[in-house]
């Protein structure tokens, strides 16, 4: 065969990789991007919206990615690494740091967290190939709840926390004025008109993306990739599969902590409780959204990703309430994240199994 | 193939039966555990006990026995069974607007579902047949995406494009339907229905004989073709398929009635409430029922009409005794609260980690018998020579 | 029924090709009703292919069909899939069982035939809302059990039987069929124990007192003479011999299966006598547990630099002494490698000591198919080796030298031929032949000592299979590798081998020089048949 | 043949259920119906409100009416049927009748005025529909989240 052909094949090949669903959903965007100013929306607001709400998901979307490629698929236990995250944020307020210092207080005490349970979890996902992605799903669900519990037994006090009256057990939602709200998200920060570009926040997404992609070039990480391609092929080359896969969970709980840490310095808030519970679904479907299957996924599939969905979170409510006097952004949402996922479900992924 | 064969495995040997059988029970045991401890902590009275069980046994199980049908086609525990109970909501809705009530009012919102049911019912089942293997993961995403619909139809169809007259459902923005729609025209008709009263218990037999009815239906459906076709299909698709049997549409119309059934069962389930939530009523549904059905020890690819009636009984038991029992012990009522909820969500985790682990187990058994076999063979070869 | 006299089943030269490649050539064959037809040959004659377009099997109408006809009582036939052939009275039992593991016997023998009463409920929802008639079906099962002459528990679940009584139940579903006229048993008695084998000879004697005709697939030739009336013998897709079973014997037979057709002589090229090499890998009591592929207590030497050839049967454990010495199955005994101890069940340990296996599963465990063709070749050189690998930081950040293993990948694409868009191509794009000597330059990139090369040419066309015998031979010579070359073709093992064991029954049944008579060959092939 | 038998069943089984379904429109049609033992003014004649009226609906008392009351009661079907115990004047002795008529299929809400009926006027004159005042409420309620975001304790 010749070049030309094989290009053609190859065309043929990815558009067919790239889906229907995906072609809607980047189409759909576009056209709330042209929609915009038309209908009288402001689209720096906009865009400046979309960017920073990448610089609060980007990192819980990287979460994602070693998973992916050591074939445990998608992480539906992020809550799990969210979790630690919380743990953390909590423990530095209530050991009274204060300021922007707080944060990096918070992710160092959430490491260890992250660490102890992403082995767990590694321990569970590997005595059930195949499973992974519904007990993955219930985990996260359980330790969630559990830490329901724990929110309310655990000895916290910091005023700021705790319940007011009753003086213990914490609040659902706590406001980081005075910690690290904002502790990357203002360095650098660059303000043109109605523009506010978190560079920091930016930054940092950039440095853990570089970790991750180096990672991926070394010798470990290419054993990761074979892992995940094909477990039997990395077996008989002598890798220890279990090993590999144990390893991608735990950077996966990692990442999901310190995410969980830099979308709240975005936010604003620490959320407790029940809060962590769906967190999971909308990091998958960006992934999914960004051209990521089950079994592969790249850097560039969670940058993709999570500016397009984000784009739709952002732009959907605005456009469409000035467009037709109906707020459908909610179920738009709802459609378009689900959908991408249960198209990513019934694709299938060689080498499962 | 074989290895397919051994994951669904009844073991033969009597060791192999009695773990394989007290993994089985350990569930139900713990929660036999949990009520003893709660139940006295919680000091509620017998009779109010008694009486809260049973109403939830008469709200909850027919939902619950819809679930059966899935598990013995082999597609495991249908989380889609959500999309039963939305179809059986927009029943309830659109008979509530056009002012039938009672009984009446119950049957027609029956038969509004039903198609609604089947239609979803028949989509979910494509999707499901591709997906093999990641079943209940994707009904459970599923879900999801259905109720993204159902928020579509509810909240701006109805009132724009589906007539609804009444003011006290509809929004007042003219379109979309309250949080909650009143069911008092309705409300517990069935229960009420030649209910008897033993010692100040009420006992809804109008309801039970619904259920019962369905028990029948299900024992009978075992029997026929094509519960004999499911119970193949669960077990060994492709020796299946050899024998001629149509596996992808049997696996869907297994889910099919298992929707329309969950649709029928939460028009039961929420003409006891009395009123529907209308965005919530169904969030949680299949994970209640499902938590509970394992609670009865049913698991991924087993699960009787038994396990049902045990599990209603367990773990609403739990869940009344639960908020109670450890408001008292901690002082703070929320803490049974997420106690119970954690309960459901740890024991489907469970279950589903028994699941797969028994699969890996029932493999490498296989496996050390035949080494030992072999063991033994090379030893008495190592004799001769 | 066309005509009386014309016979049960007769097949007027047919012909089929995978691909370009002719795997039958001009069959005829002739069976009466009642008559019972040995069919014997070695793996990759065809056989199975044969029984295949017989009974319609899907894979053979996705493949191009076949030429030639099938005449059944004198009406011709040609089936498109299974279920016409068990229409027009043909039935199979196949070598792995199709049985449902939780249901019992007769559930099993009647599975999507039971017998039904209707109801109200079906007229609305159709027949499969029929209940099921559970007496008819015991009766159904009792029948077709005594008619197949061998006792079993109708109501015992198939996953409580022992592995012959699946056997009979597949036989006994065959038999429930009334149209049954043509049985066809495809290794039945492999999975047999003596006295059940015994059993299911007297069952097929009275099977064709009953006028069913039968065609027995075996490699146990003394059953065959035992029951047969008649013998069938195929060698690479030809009917080499057609006779009455009374006026044969093994040893005959035996020639018959292996004897090579006689373009192919000259082949042998030179065989070296190694008896003086040093032995480098011992073997002691090595047993394998791979499934269907089971090592029973194999010692061996292997002479530095020597090609050593392992052949057999499917199905009797040659492929299960390089899948467990390389730590891919559980395995036990001890491997002693240039004096020195390899520990079994760790493939990095054999990797290390520079072993290098090509597995016969290509697609399963011999390829990354979704990644590039570098990976591919390269991957296991950089895990073991710690090749192509930079270092930064002291050996602390080992980064992909994608230089480096784009060279090595462009340098075995043109030493091997493999024909492909560049080293960035995906290995699933590749054609079977171009995969395997991907497979083979994974090997080698790996420089190793001692390669193992399972069944290196399965499945892939004639010119493919030459330039990988070639090159093996090349490596052997000019790297002095010590390769030990398992195959089920005795031709092209005796093509490259300088000595060659015959595996039979999970034992080495006997080690002889490449240019041994094929006839020593079959008769150690078939020693010790399970 | 066989096929044909089959059509036959499933449109029987069809008609039967919509036929269920229609008849449970019928008779499962709810009304509230409102009485009000109102003077009624009626071309010229004015007809007099009741001193008490007592209304009871299948044996259970729904409303004790005095002059210029409204009671209301909830009912199941196309028929209505009531017994009166009315008590002309002060003192005067309660004389008890029973009355049922048919309800508009229409109207969920029904007034009769007692007076009216009891004077035997026509239909359209004692049964006017009850039209609900439009309550104006400000607050729009917010709709959760489709993933539940806000995730509420359901009890089961």
């Amino acid at each position: 065969m010749t070049e030309n052909t094989t290009m053609k094949n190859r065309v043929v090949e990815a558009l067919k990789d790239f889906g229907l669903p995906r072609l809607i959903i980047t189409g759909f965007l576009l056209l709330l991007l042209i929609m915009a100013p038309i209908v009288g929306a402001d689209l720096p607001t906009q865009i400046s919206n979309i960017i920073n709400r990448f610089s609060w998901n980007g990192i819980l979307v990287l979460a994602m990615v070693p998973m992916v490629h050591s074939g445990c698929g998608l992480n539906f236990g992020l809550p799990l690494g969210i979790i630690s995250g919380l743990l953390g944020a909590t423990m530095s307020i209530e050991f009274g740091f204060t300021g922007a210092f707080s944060f990096v207080v918070a992710a160092l005490i959430a490491t260890p967290f992250a660490l102890i349970l992403g082995v767990l979890y590694g321990w569970l996902l590997n005595r059930i190939k195949g499973g992974e992605m519904m007990i993955a799903t219930y985990v996260g669900f359980s330790s969630v709840s559990l830490m329901c519990m724990m929110w309310l037994l655990l000895p916290y006090h910091s005023p700021t926390m705790v319940w007011g009256l009753a003086g213990k057990g914490m609040r659902t939602t706590i406001s980081l004025e005075g910690y690290y709200i904002g502790a990357l998200a203002d360095i650098l920060k660059i303000e043109i008109g109605n523009i506010s570009i978190p560079t920091g926040s930016i930054l940092f997404f950039a440095l853990l993306a570089f970790a991750i992609w180096a990672f991926l070039h070394t010798k470990t990480g290419t054993a990761m990739t074979a892992v995940g391609s094909n477990p039997a092929y990395a077996k008989a080359a002598g890798i220890n599969v279990d090993k590999i896969r144990m390893l991608s969970v735990v950077m996966s709980t990692w990442l999901a902590a310190i995410g969980i840490l830099v979308y709240e310095q975005g936010f604003g808030f620490i959320q407790l409780y029940m809060a962590p519970f769906y967190m999971a679904l909308p990091a998958v479907s960006a992934i999914l959204i960004g051209g990521a299957s089950v079994n592969k996924a790249t850097i560039m599939n969670v940058i993709v990703g999570t500016i397009l969905f984000q784009g739709i979170v952002t732009m959907t409510p605005t456009v469409m309430n000035n467009m037709i006097h109906m707020d459908m952004s909610e179920v738009i949402r709802v459609i378009a994240s689900m959908g991408m996922i249960l198209f990513a479900l019934t694709r299938k992924t060689e080498a499962k199994r | 193939m074989n290895e397919k064969m051994s994951n669904f495995q009844i073991p033969s040997k009597g060791g192999k039966e009695n773990r394989f059988s007290l993994s089985q029970a350990s569930v139900p045991l713990m929660f036999i555990l949990i009520c003893a401890l709660c139940i006295p902590i919680a000091g509620l009275s017998p009779s109010y006990l008694i009486n809260e069980i049973i109403t939830r046994m008469g709200r909850n199980s027919f939902l619950i026995l819809s679930l059966l049908i899935p598990i013995m086609a082999g597609m495991g525990l249908n989380f889609g069974m959500t999309l039963g109970a939305m179809a059986g909501e927009i029943g309830l809705i659109l008979v509530s607007d056009w002012q039938i009530v009672g009984i009446p009012g119950m049957i027609l919102a029956a038969i509004v579902s039903v198609p609604i049911s089947v239609l979803l019912g028949v989509f979910c089942g494509n999707i499901l047949n591709k997906a093999k293997g990641r079943e209940m993961i994707t009904s459970y995403i599923m879900s999801f995406f259905v109720n993204g619909i159902y928020l579509l139809v509810v909240l701006y169809l109805m009132g724009s494009v589906i007539p609804i007259k009444h003011g006290s459902i509809k929004l007042p923005r003219g379109y979309g339907i309250r949080n909650t729609v009143s069911l008092l025209s309705m409300r517990q008709k069935l229960d009420n229905l030649l209910a008897i009263n033993v010692s100040g218990i009420k006992i809804p037999v109008a309801t039970f004989i619904v259920i019962a009815l369905l028990c029948l239906f299900i024992v009978w459906f075992r029997r026929t073709k094509l519960g004999q076709d499911m119970r193949a299909v669960g077990q060994d698709m492709e020796v299946a398929r050899d024998a001629g049997i149509d596996v992808e549409r049997t696996r869907i119309i297994s889910i099919v009635m298992s929707t329309v059934l969950a649709g029928i069962g939460m028009i039961i389930y929420l003409q006891n409430m009395g009123n529907i939530a209308t965005y919530s009523s169904h969030s949680q549904i299949g994970m209640f029922c499902i938590a509970a059905l394992l609670v009865g020890g049913a698991s991924v690819d087993k699960a009787s009409i038994g396990n049902v009636f045990l599990g209603v009984i367990l773990f609403h038991t739990m869940f009344i005794v639960a908020p109670r029992a450890g408001a008292y012990i901690t002082g703070d009522s929320m803490i049974g609260e997420y106690f119970r909820v954690f309960m459901s969500y740890a024991v489907i985790t469970i279950a589903l980690i028994m699941y797969e682990t028994k699969k890996r187990r029932d493999k490498s058994q296989t496996g050390k018998e035949l080494a030992a076999a072999q063991q033994a063979e090379e030893a008495e070869a190592g004799k001769e020579a | 029924m066309a005509n009386e006299h014309a016979p049960l089943l007769e097949l007027k030269n047919i012909k089929k090709n995978f691909f370009g490649n002719q795997v039958l050539t001009d069959i005829n064959l002739k069976l009466e009703a009642g008559e019972v037809l040995g069919l014997v040959g070695e793996n990759g004659a065809g056989k199975s292919t044969l029984m295949k377009i017989l009974f319609g099997a899907a894979d053979i109408a996705a493949t191009g069909g076949y030429s030639g006809e099938i005449l059944l009582n004198g009406e011709k036939v040609s089936f498109q899939t299974p279920f016409e052939a068990i229409e027009a009275g043909i039935g199979m039992v196949h070598q792995e069982f199709s049985l449902i593991p939780g249901f019992d016997a007769a559930e099993n023998i009647v599975l999507n035939r039971e017998p039904k009463k209707s109801n109200i409920v079906a007229e609305v929802f159709g027949d499969r809302l029929d209940t099921l008639d559970y007496q008819q079906i015991d009766e159904i099962a009792e029948k077709s059990i005594e008619k197949m002459g061998v006792s079993i528990d109708k109501k015992m679940l198939i996953s409580d039987m022992p592995v012959g009584h699946k056997q009979f139940t597949e036989i006994a579903r065959e038999l429930s069929k009334d149209q049954l006229r043509l049985l066809i048993l495809d290794e039945p008695t492999a999975v047999l124990t003596e006295h059940e084998a015994e059993a299911l000879l007297d069952s097929i004697r009275g099977m064709s007192a009953r006028g069913i005709a039968v065609i027995f697939i075996t490699h146990r030739l003394h059953e065959i003479l035992s029951v047969c009336s008649k013998v069938a013998v195929m060698r690479d897709g030809v009917m080499v011999k057609d006779v009455p079973a009374k006026d044969t014997n093994v040893k005959e037979i035996t020639r018959w299966m292996v004897g090579r057709s006689v373009d192919e002589d000259g082949s042998l090229t030179d065989v070296r006598d190694t008896d003086g090499y040093r032995t480098i890998l011992k073997i002691r009591k090595l047993w394998v547990d791979m499934p269907g592929e089971t090592v029973r207590n194999v010692s061996l030497d292997i002479k530095e630099g020597e090609i050593f050839g392992i052949g057999g049967l499917a199905g009797q454990g040659k492929l299960g002494i390089p899948n467990g010495v390389m730590g891919l199955y559980e395995a036990g005994g001890h491997v002693e490698f240039d004096g020195a101890e390899i520990p079994l069940n760790d493939p990095k340990k054999c990797l290390d000591s520079s072993f290098a296996f090509v597995s016969e599963d290509r697609r399963g465990v011999g390829l990354l198919l979704q990644e590039s063709l570098e990976w591919n070749v390269a991957f296991p050189a950089m895990q073991v080796k710690n090749e192509f690998l930079k270092n930064y930081l002291g050996g602390l950040i080992k980064w992909r030298d994608e230089k480096a293993i784009r060279e090595v990948t462009e340098k075995y694409i043109d030493e091997l031929q493999i024909k492909c868009t560049g080293s960035r191509q995906r290995a699933r794009e590749l054609s079977g032949g171009n995969q395997q000597k991907i497979c083979l330059a994974k090997a080698f990139a790996l420089a190793p000592r001692l390669l193992f090369v399972s069944e290196p040419t399965r499945g892939i066309d004639v010119g493919a299979k030459a330039l990988v015998l070639e090159a093996l031979k090349r490596f052997n010579r000019e790297k002095g590798v010590t390769v030990v070359m398992i195959s089920s073709e005795l031709n092209e093992l005796k093509q490259i081998c300088d000595r060659i064991a015959m595996v039979s029954g999970g034992r080495i049944s006997g080690i002889l020089p490449a240019n041994a008579s094929d006839e020593d060959f079959g008769a150690l092939m078939l020693s010790r048949v399970i | 043949m066989k096929s044909k038998r089959r059509l036959l069943f499933r449109t029987g089984a069809l008609l039967l259920v919509l036929a269920v379904a229609a008849v449970m429109f019928v008779i499962g049609r709810g009304h509230t119906v409102y009485f009000d033992n109102k003077t009624m003014e009626y071309n010229g004649q004015s007809y007099e409100a009741f001193y008490k009226v007592v209304v009871t609906v299948d044996g259970e008392q729904v409303a004790k009416l005095s002059a210029h009351d409204r009671g209301m009661a909830d009912t199941m079907g196309q028929n209505f049927r009531m017994t009166l115990e009315i008590t002309d004047e002060k003192g005067a002795e309660p004389r008890t009748q029973s009355v049922s008529m048919p309800l508009p299929y229409g109207m969920d809400g029904v007034i009769v005025n007692l007076p009216a009926l009891m004077n035997g006027l026509p239909g359209d004159v004692y049964m006017t529909e009850f039209v609900p005042a439009p309550v104006k409420e400000e607050e729009e309620e917010e709709v959760p989240g489709a993933e539940g975001e806000e995730f509420e304790l359901t009890d089961v």
